[in-house]
């Protein structure tokens, strides 16, 4: 691998990763909202308005139902923490072999489980209806997607041997035939329905809904409020571009920096913004397009993503 | 003369208690020649083992360290039955309001009984062990009656009627033997004692020790409690007062299986091991089935103790039909570990059924909580006759598989083990139901006086340490395997 | 011991297990001080305990088959009685305690027959000769003896389908007592097949150790998923032994499946992974048991819906819990994402190798891994947030209070030991690897740890606990300043909202099994629920109800296809049985005449 | 006494045990059957003196006296002393019943023929020759004591195993060294009068029973 990464370097990108991520999340939201409402035929709210939602909430008080234990406040913080350090360590702009301490599938997979276990936990600790039975479906998806997604991941792994981010995108760089073999389409198709089923869209959860019966995510939240509610919002949004971007990388790397320098870094970044941007897209037509499941027939999706996952490894091993 | 001391003791303590009208003190007498006849046996056990068998009135005794060990076993068990005979004969006194003509016929023949036992195990002559053997049944089928209800009677009939069909079998296999001794030129005096039989054994007419072996295996097997005899044992167990019920569970099924012991050195000699290795196999395996099948819905504790006794000889059986030193050594070791336990327990029992007043399984609950001495004791036979660590029976019986495997026997040890899984699953549920649970009510009973709880807390005690260490018996168990596996 | 030696012999690989055993056993003593367990106070017991604990030390260390298996029964029988001390005050002890005999002599039994069967083949007992001898042994006697070891210890590890006695002792066995049997004595069945398997066998075809993995596998399924379904506390906390004894097998299953296709780095990774896993396993089941036990002894239940709101009530007790939850889990920065991370590594990296039985098995196992992961996280998502958070569901929660220091003490060292192997895991994967490579006999080309970092010798698969540690704590900090000083106005306490109604009350919170119902469902093949409700209506109308009542149980289905079947059957054999001896002395008679009439034909 | 007189008395002797055998099985009345058991009771001592005379043997001609003595004279007695009370009693609906029984003993003796001949074959002499007819005795006295319901029966089956066994220790033996012959004869004695107590016992306790209906003690 190319080398010249000087520590210095490796902490900016990090840090660059971070800010863009953290931006990039709500302006995501906003574009995604924004083909909607064109698709419904409505102007819909600017593009840039989850932001100015952030904002907004963050100047709000706090307010905290009685009987809470520490949880509660705590659960948002480490949710935003888990992504953050997500987007520190993944390979999102440039693939830097020295973030290979960490930059692991299975450890992003595990980080976003902590947030995802730390958020029911708030939601349960409210010790409401709507928190119990948010964090119930959550969890049971959860745990219904980790095989697809950890399967899929193998496939992936496969050719590169190795989970490594950065080595599984410099490999494919290296041998763009791998991005057309079956496998890689399968893992595809199996990555693109647990993305969505972990980040609550449609057809596996309605981000817009409040109607309690049909409602996951929003019923997890249901008690936060002002900026705990901000740092919820921003972490799911900032989880969306991660994964989005993941998986840009992962499909298509072309355009990720594989050296250090400005220039490179700024075709990166065109690169990769422009990808989530079609992903995103390309995401919001297919909501508009089909309606929610019923929440038990959220498993059979789940089901066949890990079926389709594991026709990819086999696939993988007869076509290497 | 040592030997003939040994035969004396008991008769001593029968004396003691006829003189003495079966008073307490006269009890203890014999309770201590039971001891001396221990001490006794140890100590010829320790000179046998250094300098060889030795012999006594005019060559009809002999000792070797086969005989010595049994001496022993029979020596520990007696201590402990009569011990608990004490209270037996006092409740005896109770129910015949005072008179204690009965307690006292009581306390002699169960002298009698030890007494010919050990002329058993001591005969230098097939013919005098056949006529102890006898005896003994005689004597015990007065002691299986001795309760005089409707049940012991029909008990102590089944008792003497199957046992002497049996014991007469057995005579037949002996008049065989005898012949097959004559022909083989064998003086008509001595051809029947061990020694010449050994001696002159490899010429033995094959065909006629088929035969003879064959019998004294049905025959002899009938007082072990082998299937298919075995029928008369569960009864007589049930229905003998406690102390007898342990001598007979703990030595008299041993002793009679002694006789088989030295009979297949016998016929090993005559016919090579091939032969009485099957048919043992076939009677122990048949005996272990049977036990297993009965034990599942048995409902009287006594009878349960009496299978399980069924389940131990046929294991024993097993083991002899290995037949290598090894295996015999376990043989010996698990009659001793078998005898303490399962007397231990025939005594508890024996106590538990005058404190509750049933033998009944469903009539005893709660045992633990409400008697804790006796259900404690019982709880721990049980586990040293499931043969569990750290009690002897588990080394014995691990030894004994070792040894199937090493002579190939391997598939009789897996039916075997089936089996006894069978027998542990069955007899874990029984105990549970007796023994846990909640007191029923608040206030406890008394726990049985000191001087009775001891000698069966002090007989698990043994059983344990010989399960652990190896030093006080190794030698002995050694030499007296050599005397029976070449 | 009489006819056969007594010896010990401790190598590393034994040395590990004694070591855990002492740590977990020293934590169950501390918390033994304060543990006012009704039968446990009882003289008998607390001599019973030590023995229990000195057994569970030496087992590792016996080096022949006569040692191994007095100390292996001893373990049984003294652990047996520690189960039945409560009998006194719960009749389920009593059936507990009959399962747990039964199970245990089984494998008890089986292991006999296999561990003698290796001995006389090699003409002697001691470990070390039949390691020497093994490899000249027929092949059936190598598979036989391995598959009735497997049985054997599957048994004691609490492996599908002999685990039934696991969720019925765990629960009725005092905390320390049921501590010790999950963070210890399970181990010590996982030692026995590595130890049959490779040390004595040294290792052997590719089928053993598939079965392994399929047993493996199937334990991890169903223990999880019956955890993820439990409402009772410790019960949950069984099936969940049930699960990570699945996971080691899985492990060792791959290593030697590795093994037996060559790939020794790859078997010395897994074996490595699986043993990690026990070590920490040991470490966070121990402080998840002693402070469920705590928690028991704080509110007189452990039945999650008769629980709630315990975090604020038991301040160290409840971190303690969540602690070991998180761990468990699998979650960063706790030392169960370790061992799976490390498993799932050597499982991935066995692919590329081209062979078919690896090439499916292992696919497999990641799903394996992956599912039971996923459902780990939701069952302690469930124990905690149901047990420790929100509102007390009974009026004893509510007046729960913390226990004594020496309780909480045990528990906590344990929960501190989960992070810092969580954070610095080199502290114990070099002790590990020297025993995977004693036992397998290998030597491990290149070390597993760099500093900071965990790495696969040979392959770019790296990680850096220490470092995802520290940037977790680090982002948190971060977060939670940011929000301090966006917001300076004091935090305003409300009202929960649901649906308006006037005031939030403990029975319209999410209860245990209503948690549990979605997966229920979506696994009901597997589970078998059985429900039935009752509803009573006013009499005036049937359309209006007083009150309705629902029911659900969830019955283990190898108990009710497997085991009450078989026992049916024993009982009508049984009764088929007694009918023969009839009193008959005839009868009886009988017997002897057609013994001797057959003995005379035969002979004739 | 020459060769053929002694086999011709021998063979006669022998012969009668096995046919009072046969006829114990045929008879009903417990009182003819006990006259039955003292006539094979005297038949063996015959066989005893008849060997005794032959091999001039003073230890077989005791034993022969102690044989007749016991089972010819007092065991007899005994049991019509026992019996006595109901000596009229008779065996009245045998579990298997007469006709069979004799079909059954045929069988027996034809098995015990089979069986017989190679211990004839070892033992070579005149007398062992008729070591068959011993075993015959021996089974029917089992088939008595599977076959019959009265306690009296039962004793009956006893001794004729017991006659058999010892027959056939005449036969190919000559007997046993004089002690043993003398305490085996005494434990059948002693075995007998127990079995005599406890059925006078049975019949004080519950009256005139049969022994089917000691069935009390089962699983």
């Amino acid at each position: 691998m190319s080398t010249g990464w000087s520590y210095v370097s490796i902490a900016a990108i990090s840090l660059l990763q971070v800010i863009l991520v953290m931006l990039g999340g709500p302006l995501l939201l906003g574009l995604m909202r924004k083909v909607r409402c064109r698709m419904e035929g409505r102007v819909g709210p600017p593009i840039r308005q989850p932001l100015l939602d952030l904002r907004k909430l963050a100047r709000r008080e706090r307010t905290r139902p009685e009987h809470t234990s520490w949880v509660f406040p705590l659960a948002p913080v480490v949710l935003v923490a888990t992504t953050l350090v997500v987007a520190a360590i993944a390979p999102l702009l440039a693939t830097d072999p020295a973030f290979g301490w960490s930059a692991d599938l299975f450890a992003v997979v595990f980080l976003f489980l902590l947030g995802s276990v730390s958020l029911a936990l708030g939601a349960l600790d409210t010790g409401t209806a709507f928190g119990g039975m948010g964090a119930s479906r959550a969890m049971t998806i959860g745990a219904l997607a980790e095989p697809a997604l950890l399967v899929a991941i193998l496939a992936l792994s496969v050719p590169a041997h190795s989970s490594n981010l950065p080595t599984i995108i410099t490999r494919s760089l290296a041998h763009p035939a791998w991005l057309a073999t079956p496998q890689r389409v399968l893992a595809l198709v199996a990555f693109v329905i647990v993305i969505i089923a972990e980040s609550g869209r449609l057809p596996v959860d309605n981000p817009m809904t409040h109607l309690e019966l049909t409602m996951i995510h929003e019923a997890l939240v249901l008690e936060y409020a002002g900026p705990d509610l901000a740092l919820v919002k921003l972490a799911e949004s900032m989880r969306l571009v991660v994964l989005f971007t993941l998986l840009a990388d992962l499909f298509l790397p072309w355009g990720i920096a594989t050296s250090p320098g400005p220039s490179h870094l700024a075709v990166a970044l065109v690169a990769t913004a422009g990808k989530v941007a079609v992903l995103g897209t390309a995401v919001a037509v297919f909501e508009v397009t089909v309606a929610k499941l019923r929440l038990f027939r959220v498993p059979e999706l789940l089901a066949g993503a890990f079926v389709l996952a594991i026709l990819a490894v086999l696939s993988a091993l007869v076509v290497p | 003369m040592v030997l003939v001391t040994i035969l004396a003791l008991p008769l001593l303590g029968g004396a003691a208690i006829a003189v003495g009208r079966g008073r307490r003190a006269s009890a203890w007498v014999a309770v201590a020649t039971n001891g001396a006849t221990l001490v006794l046996g140890i100590l010829i056990a320790v000179r046998v083992v250094k300098d060889g068998p030795i012999s006594g009135a005019w060559g009809v005794l002999r000792a070797d360290a086969l005989s010595v060990f049994m001496v022993i076993v029979i020596g520990a068990i007696s201590l402990l039955a009569s011990w608990l005979g004490i209270r037996t004969m006092a409740r005896e006194q109770e129910l015949e309001n005072g008179s204690s003509v009965r307690s006292s016929h009581y306390g002699m023949l169960v002298q009698a009984f030890v007494g010919f036992m050990l002329l058993a195990v001591l005969a230098a002559n097939v013919g005098v062990l056949w006529v102890a053997v006898e005896a003994t049944t005689i004597v015990t089928a007065f002691l299986v009656g001795y309760r005089r209800t409707r049940g012991s009677l029909e008990a102590s009939w089944k008792y003497i009627v199957i046992c002497s069909v049996g014991i007469a079998l057995a005579f037949l296999g002996t008049v065989f033997v005898y012949l097959a001794a004559l022909h083989a030129g064998g003086h008509s005096a001595q051809a029947l004692d061990w020694t010449s039989l050994m001696v002159h054994a490899h010429r033995f007419s094959p065909s006629l020790m088929r035969f003879a072996f064959a019998l004294i295996v049905l025959g002899y097997g009938t007082k072990v409690g082998l299937a298919p005899m075995h029928s008369w044992l569960p009864d007589a167990h049930s229905q003998a007062p406690a102390p007898v019920s342990a001598l007979m569970s703990g030595v008299l099924l041993t002793v009679a299986f002694y006789a088989i012991l030295r009979f297949k050195a016998v016929t090993d000699v005559a016919l090579g091991p091939g032969f009485a290795r099957t048919l043992l196999v076939v009677v122990a395996l048949l005996s272990l089935a049977l036990a297993a099948s009965l034990l599942i819905t048995q409902r009287d504790y006594k009878r349960m103790l009496a299978y399980h006794s069924i389940e131990h000889m046929g294991l024993i059986a097993l083991g002899a039909a290995a037949g290598i030193r090894l295996a015999i050594a376990a043989v010996l070791l698990h009659i001793l570990g078998h005898g303490l336990a399962k007397s231990v327990l025939f005594l508890t029992s024996g106590e538990i059924m005058a404190a509750e007043g049933t033998s009944q399984i469903d009539g005893v609950r709660t045992l633990l909580a409400r008697r804790p001495a006796l259900g404690g004791v019982f709880g721990v036979g049980l586990v040293a006759l499931l043969g569990l660590p750290p009690f002897s029976l588990f080394t014995s019986e691990l030894v004994m598989v070792r040894a199937e495997f090493e002579v190939g026997l391997g598939w009789a040890a897996v039916l075997a083990m089936v089996a006894m899984v069978v027998i542990f699953i069955a007899v874990v549920g029984h105990a549970r139901h007796m023994l846990l649970g909640p007191p029923t009510s608040s206030h406890l009973p008394a726990p049985p006086p000191r001087w009775v709880a001891t000698p069966l807390i002090g007989g698990l005690a043994v059983c344990g340490f010989i399960g652990v260490f190896a030093w006080p018996l190794s030698g002995l168990l050694e030499a007296a395997a050599r005397v029976v596996a070449s | 011991m009489p006819l056969s030696g007594f010896s010990l012999a401790l190598d590393r690989f034994g040395a590990l297990f004694v070591v855990i055993t002492a740590v977990v056993g020293i934590c169950a003593m501390v918390f033994r001080l304060g543990y006012a367990g009704h039968g446990l106070a009882s003289r008998t017991a607390s001599c019973i305990l030590p023995l229990f604990v000195t057994t569970l030390l030496l087992v590792p260390a016996a080096s022949n088959v006569t040692t191994f298996l007095f100390l292996w029964e001893l373990m049984a029988i003294t652990s047996l009685f520690l189960v039945l001390t409560d009998h006194g005050h719960r009749s389920e002890v009593q059936v507990a305690g009959q399962w747990y005999a039964v199970m245990t002599q089984l494998g008890a039994a089986a292991l006999i027959l296999g561990l003698v069967l290796l001995a006389t083949r090699a003409g002697s007992q001691s470990f070390a000769v039949i390691a020497l001898r093994s490899a000249h042994m027929p092949e059936w006697v190598r598979s036989t003896a391995f598959v009735l070891a497997v049985v054997g210890f599957g048994s004691k590890a609490g492996a599908v389908p002999l685990h039934v006695w696991l969720p019925r002792a765990h629960p009725e066995a005092p905390g320390p007592v049921s501590a010790l049997m999950s963070a210890a004595m399970v181990n010590l069945g996982v030692y026995g097949i590595v130890r049959v398997g490779m040390g004595l066998l040294g290792g052997g075809p590719a089928w053993w150790w598939l079965l392994v993995m399929f047993l493996g596998a199937v334990s991890a399924m169903f223990g999880s998923l019956h955890s993820a379904t439990s409402r009772d506390l410790k019960r949950l906390l069984a099936y969940s032994t049930t699960d990570n004894v699945g996971l080691m097998l899985l492990g060792v299953g791959a290593s030697g499946l590795f093994a037996s296709t060559g790939h020794r780095t790859l078997a010395i990774v897994a074996l490595v992974a699986a043993l990690l896993h026990v070590v920490f396993h040991a470490v966070f089941k121990g402080s998840l048991f002693l402070s469920a036990s705590s928690v028991q002894q704080a509110t007189g239940s452990t039945d999650l819906d008769e629980l709630g709101g315990l975090l604020q009530r038991m301040p160290v007790s409840g971190p303690i819990f969540l602690v070991g939850g998180l761990a468990i889990a699998a979650l960063p920065p706790f030392c169960g994402f370790v061992s799976e991370w490390l498993l799932l590594q050597s499982m991935l990296h066995g692919l590329p190798s081209s062979n078919v039985t690896i090439a499916v098995a292992m696919p497999v196992g990641v799903g394996v891994l992956a599912l039971t992961g996923g459902l780990t996280a939701f069952t302690f998502a469930k124990a905690i947030g149901i047990g420790l958070l929100g509102l007390p569901r009974t009026e004893r929660a509510d007046r729960a209070g913390e226990v004594r220091c020496s309780m909480w003490t045990g528990a906590g060292l344990l929960a501190a030991l989960c992070l810092v192997f969580g954070v610095a895991p080199s502290l114990v994967i070099p002790a590990v690897v020297d025993s995977a490579g004693t036992v397998m006999r290998l030597h491990p080309t290149g070390a597993l740890t760099h500093g900071w970092q965990i790495g696969l010798p040979g392959v770019p698969g790296m990680l850096a606990p220490g470092l995802l540690a520290l940037g977790l704590i680090v982002c948190t900090g971060l977060v939670a300043l940011t929000r301090r000083l966006v917001q300076h106005s004091p935090v305003r306490l409300t009202e929960a909202w649901g649906c308006g109604r006037e005031l939030q009350t403990a029975r319209m919170e999410y209860t245990a099994t209503s948690f549990g119902e979605p997966l229920t469902r979506v696994f009901e093949d597997v589970l078998n629920p059985s429900r039935d409700i009752d509803v009573n209506h006013v009499a005036e109308s049937r359309y209006y109800t007083e009150a309705a009542v629902i029911h659900t149980s969830l019955e283990d289905a190898f108990e009710r296809h497997l085991y009450r079947p078989a026992d049916r059957g024993l009982q009508r054999w049984g009764a088929v049985a007694r009918r023969v001896p009839n009193g008959s002395v005839h009868r009886y008679l009988a017997f002897g005449l057609v013994a001797l009439i057959i003995v005379l034909v035969v002979l004739a | 006494m020459n060769g053929s007189s002694y086999s011709s008395a021998l063979t006669l002797a022998a012969g009668a045990v096995l046919v009072c055998a046969v006829a114990i099985l045929w008879l009903a009345s417990i009182r003819s059957v006990i006259r039955m058991v003292a006539a094979q009771g005297l038949a063996l001592g015959l066989v005893a003196v008849v060997l005794g005379v032959h091999l001039h043997d003073a230890g077989l001609l005791a034993a022969a006296a102690v044989v007749i003595a016991v089972k010819g004279v007092v065991i007899p007695v005994l049991l019509g002393r026992a019996s006595g009370g109901n000596s009229g009693s008779r065996e009245s609906r045998p579990l298997v019943n007469v006709p069979a029984s004799l079909v059954a003993s045929a069988a027996l003796i034809v098995l015990a023929f089979v069986t017989g001949r190679s211990v004839a074959r070892f033992v070579g002499t005149t007398a062992g020759a008729l070591v068959p007819i011993g075993i015959a005795t021996l089974l029917i006295g089992f088939f008595v004591l599977v076959a019959r319901r009265r306690p009296t029966f039962q004793i009956v089956g006893l001794l004729m195993v017991d006659n058999g066994i010892a027959l056939t220790a005449f036969l190919c033996t000559a007997g046993f060294p004089f002690l043993i012959e003398l305490g085996v004869s005494f434990d059948v004695l002693l075995g007998v009068l127990v079995l005599m107590v406890l059925s006078q016992r049975l019949r004080i306790e519950f009256g005139d029973v049969d022994l089917d209906e000691l069935q009390e003690l089962h699983d």
